[in-house]
């Protein structure tokens, strides 16, 4: 019961905490503060309750016994880490999108290729992965590479929908303009398609950030070599270790949010000139 | 009556024949029972469930439950229907393999979740490392089914005698094609399937008393399944909510199973707990002996 | 630069016609027009909104492609002279590319082209100085304001050397003492490269003031109602505009556009 | 109309590659059969052999059009072996979760254009939600739902929201803030209070992002849904015949489960295109 | 409605100041800005682009905060006269709702007002009349021109009841006759119901034409370099253009934009 009033009391001051920060002048460190301050919040709540619930480390271990755990298991981690995200997730990501630009262009040359493959392209995009994975992994063996084929697919269609609609986004005047100049196929693509599109090219990149890391590690359960987060997740639960499975979640929100933030980061250097990027410092 | 949930360890299927009959043909209503079953799957703990409240007994093999117990999940093992392990290795005779002793370079398939913990502690009986070094073996997860051993990408799968072994065979190979070893042969074998409950409830003798009359129309149920499989096969069939278990691959499957429940009243054979306990040790699951893992409490007071 | 004592027609058309086909029936945009423009003329263009002048502008550049008659530039169809690099257009609106600077999109055409990297050089300096923006050159567009964006957009047109110069609305947005500034700066322009403008506009005192000949047009279908040869000389002070003369012009194209409108 | 053909023209590719990925991806096993009984395989009936087999790598599209004939024609519909049955336990669960997904995503919206600090706050943790594996918390989802008596769609419908709440509130966020600062303005001028801001500029303006947020959520949701029925028992539904294939290695079944789901969701998008089509018409955008 | 003899401070401004905080740097907008309009005045503000025109309506509006200096309207902050539905506002561009028809956007302030229904379709039909757009009240924004698009736009604003009326150059993307037109009308509202009228124009004789006051701003800090009283009378036919005053009144204001440019 205590520490149930205590969970309730410091989440109350988080967030009065949150209020004086909000009211504060926009700066990064306000911005900066704030989520961390809430999240911060989230996890004493979530220690108070499950100290003051009782409830069994079996089911919900508490934030601290995770914490702990993470810290004395950082080799297996590291290790799963580089399995899943590195060789699975990053090189499905590098080659999924590389395809669906590619194949954007190729529906952007030829509006016969868009007609056709959009619809079927949404079709696709349909499967649900879950139902893909024992397939990829029957084709393309146990290891990271099955995971690669898995997360290609699952970016491939927010790319390539996102790509041929950037490459759509260019203005008619501009387009015009370029057509005054009496400019090629390829010039206007790089002087003006490409730049045009980049707004768009980024808001699938993104989402396919997030989409390429979930694919990766659902992908293990369904075959994986002994080693992976997903493996780990999928065997741990099996040994009840919540606590393993906790910090590979953690690792794989830190590195999900961390690479989400880099492509963020990367969008806010290249389209600084799109009004939503725009007078944010 | 009073209600009762059992939580399976898997799906729908004969290697539970036993629970369905007796659910089917009324020994559960005869003891004032409602039960209710609810299957399992890939990625369902049955210890979670039960801890959790979502059941109150669960059927289980003793490595992960002692694992379970080791974790602070006061689990405890009332019954032990099983009396035989139906765990083995199969391995295509095409790879060479005739013995143990050729296991070295090879890479030996198994599932994980609990039930990779007998063929490590038979790998560190006979001394072979399993990181795939050099004079070791290479253990891979496989998922569901035999489709890797088939597909080559193992040279051996763990299969159970009553049902991975026979898609192996219904896929077109032949017993001839195929070496097997299995695990009660080898000395190794671990309790499967046991029931087991929380301390919380056996501490309520209310809750006892529920479980007494659960466990004695279990086993009727057994013994049931044991005389008539192909009935039992077709109760399970009736149960079995995905519509995806087929009539002859189940009747098989029951068959098999009664080979494993035969000889057993129930009651857990406390030479056999400690062998599997220790090879439970031995594979790393455990670091101590368990002490109050299993009561005979209610085998005891269902039985008389 | 020869003196070009004979007209010479640069743009030459015959009834020409282009019906926008669209959801609910069609639209005649531009029927039988008829019009001959001579090498070192600066013609405008004005008449009520939705009359074709920005249509017939884009005909002209092979923008768009009419639905009857006939059109030639420079002797050749518009696409060909769109592909000899012929025109230079200011859009109705600026239309700068946000991820370039001002210096970079004027210096878009001139890539294209392929001008030396020291003739893209200054040349983007001279026609900034041109439109009083040299400190503006490292901006991005959407640090000016709408008028500054707009001269901008005329210096872009002006940097390569297109015979033919097409303007639509290209004052729209500033205020009457830049735009005296820009329309003095754009006659000389003109007189001294001897390029042929064709100019759309909504101002009749800019009309009258910068044209050889002005072209009134009327909607619904857009077609040519007058054509009025300007007497004014090729010098123009800015206080021609209170002389008899052009005040008649004024007048006379006045006329010719309330006939375009329903009110009496 | 005008993209029947490329359509078609796509389709048909995709067929002729798959005819032929079939042949390639089956031959192993049909060389490896043929090998232990001694023949000796032409390539004619290499073909026939490798679009006909009982347990493909990769079954031929025939295989798969005739089991879902026999599944879902030819079964009575309230049969445990009719797809259409597995379907309809799918789709409620899904439509459940897509109802509640998407009022929590527009609640969370809400706060996030309206709350200060929740603007602050919320986007990033919301964002991480979504990097958090769902396949690996759906069990503890329903063993917990379990522990407090909830079981059956609920915990199933859980995932689909909480899979489908994300593309809502990233659309709806966009959305309520699509208008420009000059239509604020003007309400300003009016003294327009919260409300009538919201109704009158807001919510009209958020909706075309609300109907593309809404098809990314209705796939999401579906995937929830197959997600949830997996540890659940695999009792019914899409999951369950993914799960009961894959045990026992029928690729036939696994197929024709996929294929339906990609059907149920592009039914369920075509809905919602339908349903944005009425909308919008309606107030005149369209 | 009284005949107002006594001139009536509506709007009262000392030592306005609005200082935009912006990345690099601050922008004053508006420096030492101080002026009095009184009941019954039509004051057009002119200057040149980005003198501060705009932010000063805004300010007068309450949609922007300034950084010093007073103002009262009606003797109250502009947030109370504001949250008494004291303006009608004309934006820059026209701003219409293209999900409702151009009858539902003049519809809207009154809703939100709480007319009675009978009211709002009297009233919409009323402004329709008024700006020649009653054929039109059924069709949505995007199927007018952008000149029949601000006129609904103006239509809208003067729907309903407010005494101060603030536009910002709401003829700007009109033609020369209909923008003739829209001045007469204006003026006729104006001398009607003797609202208080604040208008921003680039155009100097439709400042001179419509207002009894004239202010002219320059940029860098915006500021007010000039106030001119018109002697016209409040009868204006349109060919008073053409008077003597006129043209002096023109001339000054011409001399007073010229000050704030850089050319000489
Ligand atoms: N792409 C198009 N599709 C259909 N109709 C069009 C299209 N472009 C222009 N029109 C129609 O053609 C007519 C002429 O349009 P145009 O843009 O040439 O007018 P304008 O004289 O330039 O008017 P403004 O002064 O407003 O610029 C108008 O009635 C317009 O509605
Ligand atoms: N939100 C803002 N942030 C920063 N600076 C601004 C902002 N709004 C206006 N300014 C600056 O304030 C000055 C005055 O702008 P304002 O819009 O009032 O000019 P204006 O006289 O209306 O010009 P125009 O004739 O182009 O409409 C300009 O220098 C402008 O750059
Ligand atoms: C992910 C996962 N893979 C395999 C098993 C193993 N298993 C235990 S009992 C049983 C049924 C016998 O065929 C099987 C296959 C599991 N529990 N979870
Ligand atoms: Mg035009
Ligand atoms: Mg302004």
């Amino acid at each position: 019961m205590i520490w149930i009033i205590v969970g309730l009391a410091l989440w109350a001051g988080g967030w009065s905490l949150n209020l004086w920060l909000a009211r504060r002048p926009k700066s990064t460190a306000t911005s900066l503060a704030v989520p961390v301050v809430f999240g911060l919040t989230l996890v004493v709540i979530w220690e108070a309750l499950v100290r003051g619930l009782g409830i069994s480390p079996v089911l919900l271990p508490p934030p601290s016994a995770i914490a702990v755990r993470f810290a004395a298991s950082t080799d297996v981690l590291w290790e799963d880490f580089v399995q899943t995200v590195i060789k699975g997730a990053l090189s499905g990501y590098v080659i999924g999108c590389l395809a669906a630009f590619g194949v954007a262009l190729l529906a952007d040359r030829f509006v016969f290729l868009r007609r056709g493959l959009l619809p079927v392209g949404n079709f696709v995009a349909a499967l649900p992965i879950i139902g893909l994975a024992p397939i990829m992994v029957m084709w393309f063996g146990f290891d990271w590479q099955s995971k690669a084929a898995i997360v290609v697919v699952m970016v491939f269609f927010p790319m390539l929908v996102n790509t041929v609609e950037g490459l759509l986004a260019a203005q008619s005047m501009q387009r015009d303009l370029m057509r005054t100049y009496a400019a090629g196929y390829w010039t206007t693509l790089i002087k003006l398609g490409l730049p045009a599109a980049m707004p768009f090219i980024f808001n699938g990149l993104k989402i396919a950030s997030t989409l390429a890391l979930i694919g990766a590690i659902v992908a293990e359960f369904f075959g994986s070599p002994i080693r992976g987060m997903g493996f780990r997740i999928s065997t741990s639960v099996g040994q009840l270790a919540l606590d393993l499975v906790w910090a590979e979640i953690l690792v794989a929100a830190m590195a999900g949010s961390a690479f989400y933030g880099a492509v963020a980061l990367i969008e806010r250097a290249v389209t600084f000139w799109h009004p939503s990027q725009r007078g944010r410092a | 009556a009073d209600d009762l949930t059992l939580q399976l360890k898997w799906v729908t299927q004969a290697q539970f024949g036993g629970y369905y009959v007796a659910l089917d043909k009324g020994f559960y209503d005869e003891e004032n029972l409602n039960v209710t079953i609810k299957p399992g799957g890939p990625d369902i703990a049955p210890v979670q469930v039960l801890l959790g409240g979502g059941a109150d007994v669960m059927v289980d093999w003793l490595p992960s439950a002692l694992a379970a117990r080791e974790k602070g999940a006061p689990i405890v093992n009332i019954a032990q229907p099983f009396a035989k392990s139906g765990l083995m290795l199969t391995c295509l005779k095409e790879h060479n393999i005739t013995s143990p002793a050729d296991f070295p370079g090879h890479t030996l398939g198994t599932w994980f979740f609990g039930n990779e913990i007998p063929l490590y502690s038979w790998m560190g009986k006979l001394g072979y490392a399993t990181d795939g070094s050099e004079g070791g073996v290479t253990i891979q997860k496989i998922n569901f089914n035999v489709d890797p051993l088939l597909q080559k990408q193992v040279e051996c799968a763990t299969t159970m005698t009553y049902n991975e072994y026979w898609q192996v065979i219904d896929a077109g190979l032949t017993p001839e094609d195929l070496v097997v070893f299995k695990y009660e042969d080898e000395g190794i074998s671990t309790l499967e399937d046991g029931l087991y409950t929380t301390e919380e409830k056996l501490a309520d003798p209310e809750m006892v008393d529920k479980l007494v009359r659960f466990v004695r129309a279990s086993m009727k149920g057994w013994k049931y399944a044991e005389e008539n499989p192909d009935e039992a096969a077709e109760i399970v069939l009736e149960n079995d909510m995905t519509g995806a278990q087929t009539e002859k691959h189940q009747k098989r499957m029951m068959g098999e199973i009664a080979k494993l429940t035969e000889g057993s009243d129930g009651t857990l054979d406390e030479a056999a707990f400690e062998r599997s306990a220790e090879i439970t040790m031995e594979g790393g699951m455990i670091t101590a002996m368990p002490e109050g893992a299993f009561t005979h409490e209610i085998t005891d007071k269902a039985l008389n | 630069m020869s003196d070009t004592a004979q007209p010479e027609a640069v743009i030459s058309v015959q009834n020409l016609g282009l019906t926008f086909q669209t959801g609910d029936g069609s639209v005649e945009a531009l029927k039988d027009v008829s019009l001959d423009i001579n090498r070192g003329d600066f013609v405008s263009f004005i008449g009520p909104s939705g009359c074709g002048k920005t249509t017939f502008l884009r005909v002209m550049a092979d923008l768009e492609t009419p639905t009857g008659g006939q059109i030639t530039v420079n002797g050749v169809s518009p696409e060909a002279a769109r592909r000899a690099r012929a025109y230079g257009y200011v859009f109705q609106a600026a239309g700068l590319y946000p991820w370039r600077t001002i210096g970079g999109n004027i210096r878009l055409p001139l890539e294209i082209m392929g001008y030396s990297r020291a003739d893209q050089v200054a040349r983007v300096k001279r026609v900034l100085e041109l439109v009083e923006l040299s400190d503006f050159e490292k901006k991005y567009p959407w640090q000016l304001s709408g008028g500054m964006q707009q001269r901008a957009s005329i210096a872009r047109a002006l940097a390569f050397d297109a015979d033919i110069l097409l303007m639509d609305e290209p004052f729209g947005a500033l205020d009457e003492i830049v735009r005296d500034h820009l329309n003095e700066q754009l006659l000389e322009l003109w007189k001294r490269t001897e390029k042929t403008i064709a100019f759309v506009t909504h101002s009749i005192p800019e009309a009258v003031y910068l044209s050889t000949k002005i072209v009134v047009m009327s909607p619904r279908p857009g077609r040519i109602t007058d054509v009025i040869e300007s007497p004014l000389p090729r010098d123009r002070p800015l206080d021609i505009r209170d002389s008899a003369e052009f005040l008649e012009v004024a007048h006379r194209v006045r006329e010719g556009l309330r006939a375009g409108h329903a009110y009496d | 109309m005008k993209s029947v053909v490329p359509v078609l023209t796509v389709v048909g590719a995709i067929l002729v590659i798959w005819y032929a990925a079939a042949v390639w991806l089956n031959a192993p096993w049909a060389y490896d059969v043929a090998a232990r009984g001694d023949r000796v395989l032409s390539f004619a009936q290499l073909v026939a052999d490798t679009w006909a087999q009982d347990k493909p790598k990769l079954p031929a599209p025939h295989q798969v059009m005739v089991e879902l004939w026999q599944t879902v024609v030819e079964k009575n519909v309230t049969s445990k072996r009719s797809l259409v049955y597995h379907a309809w336990v799918t789709l409620s669960a899904t439509l459940l979760g897509f109802g509640m997904g998407t009022v929590l995503g527009f609640a969370l919206a809400l706060g996030i254009v309206y709350n200060r600090v929740m603007d602050m706050s919320v986007m990033p943790w919301v964002i991480a939600s979504q990097t958090i594996p769902i396949l690996a918390i759906a069990p503890m989802i329903i063993v917990v739902l379990n522990a407090v008596g909830l079981s059956g769609l609920l915990p199933k419908a859980m995932i689909s929201m909480y899979l489908s709440f994300f593309p809502i509130v990233v659309g709806m966020v966009k959305g309520l803030r699509s208008p420009d600062a000059m239509q604020l303005d003007q309400m300003r001028t009016w003294n327009a209070s919260r409300a009538q801001e919201f109704f009158r500029l807001r919510l009209p303006s958020s909706m075309p992002y609300l109907f593309t947020s809404m098809k990314v959520a209705m796939a999401a949701s579906l995937v929830g849904a197959i997600v949830g029925e997996m540890p659940t028992g695999a009792v019914a539904g899409l999951g369950a015949r993914l799960l009961a294939g894959s045990y026992y290695g029928q690729t036939i079944q696994i197929w024709s489960a996929l294929i339906m789901a990609a059907v149920l969701a592009a039914l369920a998008v075509a809905l919602i295109g339908v349903v944005q089509r009425v909308v919008l018409k309606r107030m005149g955008m369209a």
